[in-house]
């Protein structure tokens, strides 16, 4: 399979079809691939199917732009600096985007089956709840669980007894296979060995189950260099379809050892996302009054950008002011 | 052991925190959220729990951070963490597996068997209001031996039946035909407890033999009778121990500046 | 849960109970608790059941000494310096271990559920083979799969159909939950962490599968120095009941960064365990001739270990000789 | 390109090494067990596939010693490696994954089918003799997309019926009935292929449409007819192709001068 292209971050959106499958590295606010949702915003594109182990100001962005159909997660916000999830919301509320809830360790399940090459992953996890209502299944309401779309599976969930222990009853979770992974990674190797720093989240298992892998990488480093601590490595390249190098290609959300989120870019985005006029006249001037994402930088400015630098040791900004005194 | 020195200023934050980290044993094996569970755990473990360990569900185990973390994503949670890893340690490997012995979590609205919802005001299908979605709020709720929900009291909260069960409690529906049984029936030889109290603003809850939710201790300034009038079912007031502690000095000294004293969670 | 006891090799041998389940840390013949190994055979104990994901040198001492009841794994042999399982074989041969054949992949499956604390895990792996042939379910043909042995599933294996996606069937392979992980690890922190060197095997599994947790490490170390990496951690002090402090303790086993395999050691240990004569004489030497692991380390010699003892870069030894040239 | 300059001196086992080598398509993503599997993976890097990565199931993906390694689980196989992590990465994150295109394996005993015995000689239930087990071998020959044994050739090695089918060839049982079935059949949308050749001391065999084994090359010295009194069922021999290229000097130089200087596998 060799070595991942060397791509652009236009070149890399313009990959992505109407209606594809998405989902994406990070958690909530931390290591979004936020400078490719953008263009993929000034894109255009439409009637996006999300699977996402959570979502954030990534989702927002996606949803608030129109681009999204289908949002199946566990959760959205913008943690302490937004607490719900305006856009999708909207669209939730008004039916124009068909929500799948599962919990936060389901979704961990589907996406491990999707990464395991496995149709299913069992859990106990989350077993009494609404989440398993048949009523509210709402792909099948949509008549979109009828086998048709190879990436929406025919069940939501199975129940099982365990054959083996006489544990009782739980759950089988389907497997996540998405078109397209869309990663942000702290370093990738110049053959394209990847790695995140601190936290990795759903990382891992999310380059696995997609059929196709985009990542940006804040540092592309020699290859030599990432393989001296193999074990702090999360995929290889063959793993690895593109690479779009795109330093502070995370903000406004974190980047461990890189950048904190940007806490007021993002509550001044969760204002705006509390309505569709409000969210436009943003979007107009975040993403397409900016014809790239060096622009976006630039217009950030470094002052702002210098205070969520992390210090190298540890692994944060240290100077951001973070709370009331 | 002096006599505790309480502190005769506090805000109903501090008390919420206080009363959360006395929920804490040592030794305790804890997951929590960001906001009012960092700040519980984290005096616990500067008080009477030094050795409970803190793990947080994006990837951590035991972080000692000098900063008290925005997130439970952020990277202050991987400072000095005894484990950096992801979701499927959290929720499969330290979780699923069995270890977690507490947990703190929150949610919109609750009913008298602790079910709480997270997700949606009106009906699931044509929602007149989306909230977060469920998180790992149930995932923990299930597997956690012990959990404790801090929540805003108000009538519209405190409901006779939630408008969508994200997180089981004690009387759940067993699917697929939806009818409500104790959470052992569910569970199984999975179950290993369920939540053991709501910490309100004006209150303390916890739960009798049959999981019903009963009032444990109110709150200074508050009357057994106030909590009841702030909750739509008809809550047990007859098992009142009366008042619930209070912040010391020394408590509210750790918060204000070991814990937060930045002023994050407590501006 | 705390801070695990650091306790002796003889007290944590004496905790273990004839009849009761064990599982190991390591791969065929690398980072293998063979210092607990040899004092398990001291101390005489018998019946016991092993489960294993891959067997290796310590597996045939166990056997060799008649400590095994029941062995469930995939393979055993010594790589390079012995092809096969000389006792364990024998043992088998004679009927008096019994054997439950699983893939290797299955093992690992099985392990990875007992970690999860899920009852069984999926695999569509090393179907169509004799090993799922039910005729040779030899724990059913010994009648130990009627529940009564809470360590023993109810049976071998399911197969399932795929609800989701009509990928056809798979099988579910059984948790496996030991009463004791016997580890051998890297380093431990003062507080209990746990680190392994370069590959993990399936040692992070077996610590979370098993009841207890016996833990032999090569160094103790700081707990701030083990914290300052955590991505390079496989376990948490509160995974971890017992702490023995034991350089060289895997020996003749390798470690990553420590010592490479003995190789002239396990050919004569190869040689020895073709017949039980051997094998004992072999064991009067080495085991029961000496008293304790310093003991044992004085008889190896300084000389012997030093040509083992691997470059802190490369982390393999430089100076063994290893072929013919 | 220039002619290519054949060895005139070179041994069985060296053969055997160039053969497996050239199975090694450039990019293939490969899983190899220790031995002669080494040998041909790193030889094919070192000549026609630069661009091969080998995976060693017990926890490495491309590692890059300068030393070969003596067993898959070997430091050496983590030295410059891309991932050093474990038994769950290689066997479901990788070959369950289905990112696998090849794999090198052995086994004591094979039928036309391809099934392959590598657990005992005689009945299971009361062995005359037990091998070292399965491993991985059932695992990587279900699952990767071209699977390549390297075998010694003997009549009763080469059999009608093998005593214990543990690694899945290309007519296998269809468990809980046992009937033969095409691979496909077992395996349903889980397919990705199967055994493509066997390499023996003697020759090369590869497989027809029906999955039955067919005589491909004879290595030099043997004839067909050798080869086929040397195996126990029927052996077509009509599609040979004639003699195995065999071993140049540079290949045999590489082999011995970078591949194993010190004399492991090639003494």
């Amino acid at each position: 399979m060799g070595v991942p292209k060397k791509i652009t971050l236009k070149e890399a959106a313009g990959l992505i079809k109407d209606g594809d499958m998405l989902t994406f590295s990070g958690f909530t606010i931390w290591r979004r691939p936020m400078a490719l949702i953008y263009e993929i915003v000034r894109q255009g594109k439409k009637d996006l199917h999300l699977f996402e182990v959570n979502g954030g100001t990534h989702t927002e962005v996606l949803a608030g732009a129109g681009c999204v159909k289908i949002w199946e997660s566990s959760w959205v916000g913008h943690e302490l600096y937004g607490k719900v999830g305006e856009c999708l919301g909207r669209g939730q509320v008004e039916g124009k985007i068909i929500t799948e809830d599962y919990s936060h360790a389901q979704c961990v399940a589907r996406i491990l089956a999707g990464a395991y090459g496995l149709p299913f992953f069992p859990t106990a996890l989350s077993m009494g709840t609404d989440i398993l209502n048949p009523e509210f299944d709402m792909l099948k309401r949509a008549g979109l669980r009828d086998g048709s779309n190879p990436k929406i599976p025919q069940k939501k969930y199975e129940i099982v007894k365990d054959p083996f222990y006489d544990m009782g009853e739980l759950l089988l979770m389907p497997a996540v296979n998405a078109d397209w992974a869309l990663i942000y990674a702290s370093q990738v190797g110049t053959e394209g060995t990847v790695r995140v720093f601190s936290q990795t989240y759903t990382d891992t298992e999310v380059i696995k189950a997609a059929d196709k892998v985009i990542v940006l990488a804040e540092e592309i480093v020699p290859e030599t260099y990432i393989r001296q601590e193999p074990e702090k490595n999360i995929a290889a390249g063959f793993a690895v379809d593109y690479i779009v190098e795109c330093p502070w290609g995370a903000h406004p959300t974190g980047s461990q050892f890189f950048y904190d989120v940007d806490a007021d870019f993002t509550r001044e985005f969760y204002k705006a996302s509390k309505s569709q006029e409000a969210f436009d006249k943003w979007a107009e001037e975040w993403v397409f009054g900016v014809s790239s994402h060096e622009e976006y930088l630039d217009k950030l400015g470094m002052t702002r950008l210098m205070k969520l630098k992390a210090n190298s040791v540890m692994g944060y900004s240290t100077t951001v002011k973070r709370g009331t005194r | 052991m002096t006599a505790k020195n309480y502190a005769k200023d506090y805000k109903p934050m501090d008390l919420l925190a206080v009363a959360a980290a006395k929920e804490v044993e040592d030794g305790d094996v804890v997951f929590a959220g960001t906001g009012l569970p960092m700040l519980a755990i984290l005096l616990a473990q500067l008080t009477h729990a030094p050795s409970a360990v803190c793990i947080y569900e994006a990837g951590t185990v035991d972080g000692r951070a000098p900063d008290i973390p925005t997130s439970v994503g952020d990277a202050r949670c991987a400072y000095q963490a005894s484990i950096a890893a992801g979701l499927t340690e959290t929720f499969y490997g330290s979780l699923h597996s069995g270890y977690v012995d507490l947990a703190f979590l929150g949610g919109a609205e609750c009913d008298k068997y602790g079910n709480v919802n997270c997700t949606v005001i009106g009906d699931y299908r044509s929602p007149a209001k989306r909230f977060t979605g469920s998180g790992g709020n149930p995932d923990i709720n299930s597997f956690a031996r012990r959990t404790v929900f801090i929540m805003v009291q108000e009538k519209r909260r405190f409901k006779e039946h939630v408008d969508y069960i994200t997180s089981p409690g004690w009387r759940i529906p067993k699917w697929p035909s939806g009818e409500y049984v104790p959470k052992k029936e569910v569970y199984g030889k999975f179950y290993k407890g369920g939540p053991v109290a709501i910490i309100s603003n004006m209150a303390v809850f916890r739960f009798d033999e049959d999981g019903i939710m009963y009032l444990d201790t109110v709150h200074p300034g508050f009357t057994p009778e106030q909590v009841k009038d702030n909750c739509s079912f008809d809550l047990n007031i007859s098992r009142c121990r009366g008042e619930t502690e209070t912040p010391t000095v020394e408590e509210i000294e750790i918060l204000y500046n070991k814990v937060d004293p930045e002023g994050i969670f407590l501006p």
